[in-house]
């Protein structure tokens, strides 16, 4: 039987970029309040799963660009890159840069190697994810 | 900062990364694992040169202050691990690329190879009980999924048993560090061994360090423990066999070695004795396991249980000499066994299979193959001049200078037991002639132009050499054991190392 | 009044977790059971509502938030699952 | 409080161990699973509970005020959740070509190895 | 005041999700205890979230309130429909005391085509 | 200088392959060169020894153990380091001839020069553990030589036989050494010999004595270890006469000697000695003469004289050892002669049987001549130095301290067998009409010749002038072995005395059971074949099987492939040492209050336990997945209301994708049946329980104890402060415990690619490598 | 639609303009773009109608809200009392929606209300299965559905 229909596409479409949203919101507060890159990341790769169940493996793989393993890839680069500035300082391995990139106005943007380490951490929870998701998917057909 | 001490893992990872991110270029990939490992095995040097110099090195993690933030501790037996990681890393690196199957490598075989040193050598530097448990679990899925590289219905049922039976030693492991956390408040183990040491009634570390010991005990293969290993490392494809052989139960094997030295001491007659009776029965049934097996990979298996008893039976004596004898015999056995696995596998390219009744000739064929074989072999006998005996000799002079008769005796048995093994496989594959069923022995002759053969060779001649020269000229050998021994000994030192800030 | 009003409410907020799972052990089908897990993912968000009211912390809400949003997928994985022909007695 | 959760943890490592003895495959799986939620509720346990008081500092304070819950181990068991979560992903699939290559569930009949 | 606007809602909410919880139990038929999920569910919640609202007279807090009613108004009934759907399709016993079904006659199992009229059939 | 001489052997056996291409068929004489030479070294240090000198040469090898190379040379290691040498110039050029154009004759001279100097070693090191060293070395030399013919299965067979028993000797060897070492403190020969009774009178003396005598006795194939070595003549002859008769199998009495010393001044010792020993040369002698293989008989009258030797340690008098080293030196000679020539007689006839021999007088006259005359030194008669030895030997008896006349009787019935070995050994071949034989006989080459022939004109020589040797060596010899000087005046002729009467004696009847051979040796066969079944030999093959079956039988029990019943050992040990450990061993207290939970927590806990007991007792594969899922729900819940909403949301997320998980994996299974029968599910739920039991024992008594405050005010307090967070937990993770969280994305990674292998790569896909 | 997200970006816009990141700030940027596109949308094509549908948005609400409580009470009735008053049944009602996004929206809010519930829709798009819980009185049932979806294709014109 079809496992999907057009309630369901719509419905999928309408709330996958909210959660993709709330996804990159988690993360970026993370720091402050309940988040950060685990959670950012799997609620972004339940997003990827409720468009998987929906239209399916190969859409999937489409709309990710990506392939699930890059995905992963760079998380992990990502999260050892977070330490190459220590090291180029001379300090401890994973300690913590920050910037402020002053913003035109009054506004500065905090940039620090902890949230590219978040990031990492977001991106690789996502591959991970799609990794299984897509791969048992794609067994299944 | 001492980078010596993060590249052993930055090393790894980054390459574990890469080889990832280059996942559609085996050729990269297959230079990468070579450059990796030896930068690996460079960066042990380096680390066991500073060592030995500065006997501790620590690096703060993050540069929070201990005991709060992580720290990287190395003292003489982690730069030894090091060395070795970087020695198997290197000899394995190399062996695959004339091994591995092509479908293997574009899918993650050189990853799950990277990341398993990475996961190895992190839980050797680490001085933090919870991240032991976190490279404990690197270490331990990169092996999953190496064990399952392939997919072969024995890889399949070998994996089962490895994967559950080891996820309960980490249930176990969390458990306990929860349980120990919630009674010290801490989890940097020089915090732990210091908070430790300053409570009256310690009883109830006694217990949750059973639970240490018992999840160690797994991850090492000990008695009766030790079924996840029998069951699986014959399965995967010999490399693998190989690195698995070589490091994770002796991974297991540190983690007892640093735990029961550096925090849990506070009831050495209940807790070591214990260990005592175990390093024996580990001896004695692994031993009795290979007598009954006639695979040359499953051999090799049982033997690694069969050894594991002798560097606990180091840990359990609790004497300097002890001790130098198990870290000399943990050096050992990496080598030789890792060199066995990877002949075991030569032999399989000439003859295609493993099974002892059907191999043979192959010393009238490979006469070089032959001695290759022997150095190793003889060495795990514990037969002189090899490293194999002095490690043996050290125990046993441990043990009975312990007045330990019984477990001294059970320890020359099982070197009696595993030369009979050992003598096994040499009279049946190489001795015995090809059985006449083998009609694969074609493969015999056309292997010398195998343009894959010298990577083979290579990581096998440099095994044996390490055998060699660690039993003709052991002495310095012994000397880095007795270093590392003599810190074992002297917890107070890593305290202070660690918590008090300047290198001792 | 609010505190005694906050014990209710939990009271009943716990009785629907347990109602509800006795749905879910008793199925009989594979969708009955879903639907119950269901009404305990609701069942949580309203819970978490009220323990962010009780301890005046509102970042539990993300909690809620969280289940609001991919609380469904479960429910979508298993119809999935029903559609393609699984067992549905099972 | 920590009491009834001790005993509830006691119950889930009871379970655990139950279905991890069973022979079917899938049952072993839901034990694992069941096995990771015990030890994470146990380091919950056993490094203290406390209501109501995450361990969140406000918006408008440098520090928390009064006392909170202690944040490592819910650190930790964030880490051994993520962990937990990977294996049993690798477990499960695992079990499911184990079945596709062995032809059974039955964890009995993976014996070809080591006999 | 407040206190009292949000107990009230505090309680009806609860109520509502109880009694949703009651029906589940109680209803005969998959159908007809999804009736009572997906609505009293939702009711319940965005009641609750109301009371929160109230309760903190925060901005953040209340947008947050907010989204999650609308996050549940948005899934609750697309769970239901799959499960509904998938349980339909499935052979689910419907209760004795339904009285009417258009959607059966519509259906080809085969095909698994569903057609807007019974003429059109697949 | 000492050093390289030791080792030489081992270096040379580098230049062998070279050798083997250009000397071609003269390898053996140019090989020869190198223990020619050594011989030649040893020589010159006899004059600094004959005086009474011990040369002791050091060098390091591993200080920190107290293994050194270092190398003792006395009268005793002497004597050995020349037998060595020597009857090395002879074997090397020997095995020339008799391995010509063998493909594996480059192999063969590596093995054998390894062996020599792995002998040379074992006589002369001074320190206990190279001792041991060498000691090993020779039996793995031999093991490849025992086995040099290794496609044929029983040379496989007996090869390791001997090397099991070598070797497990040598174990125990290794525990004794060790035990003296301990004793004195100083793991060497010349530390032992300063040790005076120390070592007798020490709790280690009888443990350290059981384990060297089984060393020594396996390694000279002593009663009941004896059955190794007539089995090990499947080794080519070469190795057999080298070996098997002149080095390797006097390791042992060497070793008694070299203690003899030291630890021999007690009962135990001199008993135990002359026991085993005199077992030995009966048995020997009797097996020698119901054989007729001719190596098989020589490897038995060569059991006889290792039995005898160990006799004469045993009798222990300045009389007896000087009876011991002739008798060791005098068997050499003849031994190593008669070994070689019977290797000639094989090759020149193709069979090893005597009875399939005879009238070769005619066609190999200088063999039946070397043969009579080390034949003659066999049986004792005068004028070979072997009549000498034995003379000394029934006058040592004569004298023993102990049990004089037994020794002389049982002597003496082994002297009248071996008269008639040596007898048959020379009759039977050489006498009699001309047999027909698998091949044509005829004289064998010189290099064959040479050896015996100058091996059995030394035998001559030394017995018309023995106090030539005596003074050159064999005094030095004699009083290492004394621990003093002894200065003999050995001579032929004695006058007619008590030992010549007796020697008299075993001629007439040896002549007469020579006579009686061709009846009795049948009839002998048969017993033997009997008794064998019951013998040593049967004990071995008995205990090797006996291993076998046990090793198979326990391996089944423990690893029986059952992962159930791996898992069952797994929590059994886990908690029962636990369990045991907190209730018995040490004094517990439980925090146990159940009235401080509020109601809805009760709730709470009421749900996930209900939710775990309906996932394990449900029939149904996914309400058990749908209950896992409202126990993970009940988890978050548990985690929300203690204050970690972190947790609870990475529950809640991670409950979900594990349930959408295993929905994906299940669809594939089989539903759930029921395999175990009910008695092991009661099994498996009592395991359960007392598992579960003692975790929440376990955690009430932790929560009691709570010795020390949690480190995590530092992370409270300084989370805002120094990391810029106000999210504690996630500062922990991203700063304070960032390796912890880098591991753990690894971790991710990995199973990520792991599941991304096994589903995509196929068994099929892939060649094997 | 597109309406929506200038809105929200001219939101967006007033925050980092201001340079207050606050609830009530943006809030009043969302007033302010709503304002904004009010005046605008009669020049932009994309944009016509977009300020009445906010204020029929904000009527359905009050009426969605009104069913919703409603039919909950009714539900919670049956619920409560032990007789069962409920005639359940699947009916097909013919859809005036054409939009994936306006058949979305009616069979959500038809699930969201009084005893229905949407199954399933017909592969022609045209009709909707829905399982309704009281049927005493069909007609009526299906006046209030039309009533219903006529009230949300109104917000989306
Ligand atoms: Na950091
Ligand atoms: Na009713």
């Amino acid at each position: 039987m079809r496992t999907s229909t057009l309630i369901l596409q719509t419905a999928a479409l309408a709330i996958m970029p909210l959660q993709l949203m709330f996804s990159a919101f988690l993360l970026l507060r993370g720091h402050n309040e309940p988040g950060g890159g685990f959670i950012g990341g799997l609620v972004a790769a339940s997003a990827f799963v409720l468009y998987a169940f929906t239209f399916g493996a190969d859409s999937t793989r489409k709309l990710l660009r990506a392939k699930p393993q890059d995905l992963l890839a760079a998380g992990l680069l990502l999260g050892l890159a977070s330490t190459i500035p220590a090291l180029i300082a001379g300090q401890p391995m994973l300690t913590a840069h920050w910037w402020q990139l002053p913003l035109p106005g009054e506004g500065y943007l905090k940039l620090s190697t902890v949230l590219i380490f978040d990031i990492g951490v977001y991106l690789a929870v996502l591959g991970t994810l799609m990794t299984f998701v897509i791969g048992l998917m794609e067994v299944e057909q | 900062m001492n980078l010596e001490l993060v590249l052993p893992i930055l090393i790894p990872l980054t390459a574990g990364a890469l080889s990832l991110a280059l996942w559609r270029s085996v050729r990269l990939q297959r230079y990468l694992a070579v450059l990796a490992t030896l930068l690996l095995l460079i960066a042990g040097l380096w680390l066991m040169d500073t060592t030995l110099t500065q006997g501790f090195v620590v690096v703060e993690m993050g540069n929070w202050p201990a005991p709060f933030g992580i720290v990287l501790v190395a003292d003489m037996l982690a730069a030894i691990m090091i060395v070795l990681t970087g020695i198997i890393g290197l000899a394995i690196a190399l062996y695959s690329l004339a091994s591995t199957p092509p479908g293997h490598e574009t899918f993650g075989y050189y990853p799950l190879m990277h990341l398993l040193l990475a996961g190895v050598a992190g839980a050797f530097l680490t001085g933090d009980i919870f991240n032991l448990f976190v490279w404990f679990e690197v270490m331990l899925l990169a092996s999953f999924a190496l064990l399952t590289l392939g997919g072969e219905r024995a890889q399949m049922e070998g994996a089962i048993k490895y994967v559950t039976l080891n996820l309960f030693s980490s249930a176990i492991f969390l458990s306990a560090v929860g349980l120990l956390y919630g009674m010290v408040g801490t989890l940097n183990l020089a915090d732990i061994a210091q908070k430790v040491r300053s409570i009256d009634d310690p009883g109830m570390i006694t217990v949750v360090s059973l639970m240490f010991m018992v999840s160690f005990g797994i991850k090492a293969a000990a008695f009766p423990l030790f079924f996840w290993l029998p069951a699986s490392y014959h399965t995967p494809q010999v490399a693998v066999s190989a690195l698995f052989a070589g490091l994770l139960t002796k991974v297991g094997v540190y983690a007892l070695f640093r735990v029961f030295t550096l925090v849990f001491t506070q009831d050495v007659g209940y807790t070591h004795t214990l260990l005592l009776w175990v390093a024996a029965l580990t001896m004695l049934t692994g031993v009795l396991g290979a007598a009954a097996q006639f695979e040359f990979r499953r051999i090799l298996s049982f033997h690694i249980v069969s050894q594991i008893g002798y560097m606990l039976l180091g840990l359990a004596l609790f004497t300097p000499l002890a001790l130098i004898g198990g870290v000399f015999y943990i050096m050992h056995h990496i080598i030789v066994k890792t060199n066995l696995f990877l002949i075991s596998g030569i032999t399989f390219r000439l003859l295609g299979s493993y099974q002892l009744k059907d191999l043979g000739g192959v010393y009238r064929q490979r006469p070089w193959l032959a001695l290759l074989f022997l150095i190793p072999a003889l060495s795990l006998a514990g037969i002189p001049p090899l490293s194999g005996f002095f490690a043996k000799f050290i125990v046993v002079r441990a043990t009975l200078e312990a007045n330990e008769y019984l477990v001294a005796a059970i320890a020359l048995l099982v070197g009696l037991l595993t030369l009979y093994s050992m003598i096994k496989i040499w009279a049946e594959v190489f001795w015995k002639k090809l059985p006449e069923h083998v009609t694969d022995a074609s493969r015999l002759n056309s292997d010398v132009k195998d343009s894959g053969a010298w990577a083979c060779y290579t990581p096998v001649v440099g095994l044996a050499a390490c055998t060699l020269a660690i039993g003709l000229y052991g002495q310095p050998i012994y000397v880095l054991a007795e270093t590392a021994a003599a810190q074992l000994l002297d917890p107070q030192r890593y305290i202070n190392a660690v918590l008090g800030g300047a290198p001792q | 009044m609010l505190s005694i009003v906050i014990d209710v409410v939990y009271f009943m907020l716990s009785l629907a977790l347990l109602f509800a799972f006795i749905r879910l052990t008793r199925g009989p089908t594979l969708p009955d059971r879903v639907v119950a897990l269901e009404l305990i993912a609701s069942v949580i968000v309203g819970y978490v509502g009220v323990h962010a009211i009780d301890t005046g912390v509102s970042s539990f809400l993300d909690v809620a938030i969280v289940i609001a949003l991919t609380g469904f997928l479960a429910a979508i994985g298993f119809g999935r699952f029903v559609q393609r022909g699984g067992v549905r007695n099972d | 409080m920590a009491t009834l959760m001790a005993l509830v943890v006691g119950i889930l490592f009871a379970a655990s161990i139950y279905m991890m003895l069973r022979r079917s495959i899938v049952k072993l799986v839901i034990g694992l699973i069941i096995l990771s939620n015990a030890a994470n509720l146990l380091i919950f346990v056993v490094s203290g509970l406390t209501r109501g008081a995450p361990p969140l500092i406000p918006d408008n304070a440098k520090a928390v005020a009064g006392a909170v819950a202690d944040p490592l181990p819910q650190a930790l068991i964030l880490t051994a959740i993520v962990i937990a979560f990977s294996v049993l992903a690798f477990a499960v699939v695992l079990i499911r070509r184990a079945y596709e290559v062995v032809g059974t569930d039955d964890l009995d009949q993976m014996k070809d190895t080591d006999t | 005041m407040t206190e009292l606007l949000v107990c009230t809602l505090l309680l009806a909410g609860a109520s509502f999700m109880l009694l949703a919880a009651i029906g589940v139990v109680r209803l005969p038929d998959l159908p007809t205890r999804m009736h009572a999920t997906t609505k009293a569910g939702a009711l319940g919640a965005m009641l609750t979230m109301g009371g929160v609202a109230i309760y903190f007279a925060d901005s953040a807090v209340s947008a947050r309130a907010i989204a999650i009613v609308v996050f549940i108004l948005l899934t609750a009934p697309i769970a239901a429909h799959v499960i509904g759907r998938a349980g339909y399709f499935t052979g689910v016993t419907l209760w004795e005391g339904t009285v009417k079904d258009e959607l059966r006659e519509r259906y080809g199992p085969i095909s698994q085509r569903l057609a807007s009229r019974d003429d059109k059939r697949p | 200088m000492m050093l390289l001489a030791v080792l030489s052997g081992f270096l040379v056996t580098a230049l062998v392959p070279l050798l083997n291409r250009l000397a071609g068929s003269y390898i053996g004489w140019v090989l020869a060169l190198v223990p020619a030479l050594l011989a030649a070294y040893f020589a010159s240090l006899v004059p600094e020894v004959s005086n009474g000198g011990r040369l002791l040469l050091e060098y390091p090898w591993m200080p920190g153990l107290n293994i050194s190379l270092d190398f003792l040379v006395d009268g005793l290691s002497l004597v050995f380091a020349l037998l060595i040498s020597g009857i090395g110039v002879f074997i090397l050029i020997y095995a020339g001839a008799y391995l010509k154009g063998h493909k594996d004759l480059g192999r063969f001279y590596v093995i054998l020069l390894s062996f020599m100097a792995s002998m040379l070693g074992l006589v002369l090191a001074d320190n206990l553990i190279t001792f041991f060293v060498f000691w090993e070395l020779t039996s793995i030399t031999s093991y490849l030589l025992i086995g040099f013919h290794h496609e044929d299965a029983d040379a496989r067979k007996f090869a390791l036989q001997g090397l099991f028993v070598t070797a497990g000797g040598g174990l125990a060897l290794l525990a004794g050494l060790i035990l003296l070492g301990t004793i004195t403190g100083e793991y060497s020969f010349s530390g032992l010999l300063e040790s005076g009774t120390l070592i007798s009178q020490h709790p280690y003396y009888t443990a350290a004595l059981v384990c060297i005598l089984i060393g020594a006795f396996t390694k000279s194939a002593q009663w009941p270890f004896h059955f190794w070595l007539p089995n090990a003549m499947a080794a080519p002859t070469p190795v057999s006469a080298y070996l098997h008769s002149a080095t390797m199998v006097k390791a042992g009495v060497y070793l008694l000697a070299r203690l003899n010393e030291p630890m021999g001044d007690t009962l135990l010792w001199s008993g135990t000695l002359m026991a085993f020993g005199t077992m030995t040369m009966i048995t020997g002698a009797y097996l020698a003469y119901s054989n007729t293989g001719i190596k098989k008989l020589l490897a038995y009258s060569t059991v006889m004289a290792l039995g005898t030797l160990t006799l004469l340690i045993g009798v222990g008098t300045e009389l007896a050892l000087t009876a011991f080293v002739c008798f060791l030196v005098a068997h050499s000679l003849y031994k190593g002669a008669l070994f070689m020539l019977a290797g000639a007689l094989d090759h020149a006839t193709g069979t090893k049987d005597i009875t399939r021999m005879g009238g070769l007088r005619h066609s190999m006259p200088l063999t039946a001549a070397i043969t009579g005359l080390a034949t003659l030194s066999l049986a004792g008669l005068p004028p070979l130095f072997g009549f000498v030895a034995k003379e000394l030997l029934l006058e040592a008896l004569l004298q023993s301290p102990l049990w004089s006349a037994g020794l002389l009787m049982a002597t003496l019935f082994s002297a009248m067998l071996v008269v008639a070995v040596a007898g048959l050994l020379v009759i039977k071949p050489f006498f009699g009409a001309t047999v027909k034989m698998p091949k044509q006989p005829h004289e064998a080459p010189m290099a064959m010749l040479a050896g015996p022939a100058v091996l059995a004109l030394l035998a001559l020589i030394f017995g018309v002038a023995p106090a030539l040797p005596a003074s050159l060596i064999l005094d030095a010899a004699i009083s290492a072995s004394v621990g003093s000087p002894v200065a003999t005046k050995l001579a032929l002729w004695h006058g007619i005395n008590v030992p010549l009467m007796l020697s008299a004696a075993s001629l007439v009847v040896g002549a007469v059971l020579v006579h009686q051979w061709p009846k009795l040796q049948p009839r002998l066969h048969r017993l033997n074949s009997t008794m064998a079944r019951r013998g040593p030999e049967a004990g071995y093959f008995g205990f090797m099987q006996g291993l076998a079956q046990f090793a198979s039988w326990q391996t089944r029990r423990l690893q029986n492939g059952v992962l159930g019943t791996y898992l069952l050992i797994l929590v059994l040990v886990t908690f029962g040492l636990t369990g045991y450990t907190l209730l018995f061993r040490y004094d517990i207290d439980l925090a146990f209050d159940l009235a401080d939970s509020y109601f809805y927590e009760w709730g709470i806990a009421l749900l996930v336990v209900a939710a775990t007991v309906f996932a394990c007792i449900t029939q149904s594969r996914l309400a058990s997945v749908a209950s896992v899922g409202v126990l993970g729900f009940g988890v978050a819940l548990t985690f929300i209301h203690f204050s970690a909403p972190d947790l609870g949301i990475t529950q809640l997320l991670v409950e979900t994708l594990t349930v959408i998980l295993l929905v994906l994996v299940l669809f594939k299974l089989p539903p759930f049946v029921n395999l175990s029968t009910p008695w092991e599910r009661y099994r498996d739920l009592a395991v359960a329980v007392f598992a579960g039991s003692v975790m929440a024992l376990l955690m009430l008594a932790v929560l009691d104890v709570r010795y020390f405050e949690s480190i995590s005010t530092f992370f409270i307090e300084n989370s805002y402060a120094l990391a810029q967070g106000r999210n504690i937990v996630n500062v922990i993770l991203v700063d304070f415990r960032q390796l912890d969280t880098l591991g753990e994305i690894f971790v991710l990674g990995l199973a990520a690619i792991g599941v991304y292998s096994m589903l995509k790569l196929r068994a099929e896909d892939q060649q094997k490598p | 639609m597109i309406g929506l997200f200038w809105n929200l970006l001219l939101a967006l816009a007033w925050v980092t303009l201001t340079g207050s990141v606050t609830a009530m700030n943006l809030l009043a940027g969302l007033a302010f773009g709503y304002l904004a596109l009010m005046v605008l949308q009669r020049h932009v094509p994309a944009l016509h109608g977009y300020s009445r549908k906010i204020p029929r948005f904000a009527a359905f609400l009050v009426y969605f809200l009104k069913e919703l409580i409603k039919s909950n009470l009714k539900v919670a009735y049956d619920i409560a009392t032990p007789v069962w008053h409920m005639k359940p049944g699947v009916i097909a009602f013919p859809l005036v929606a054409r939009t994936d996004m306006e058949i979305l929206f009616v069979s959500s809010v038809i699930s969201l209300t009084p005893g229905t519930l949407s199954l399933d829709i017909s592969d022609d798009r045209k009709t909707l299965f829905i399982h309704a819980m009281f049927l005493q009185d069909e007609e009526q049932l299906r006046a209030e559905l039309r009533e219903l979806e006529r009230r949300i294709l109104k917000v989306f014109h």
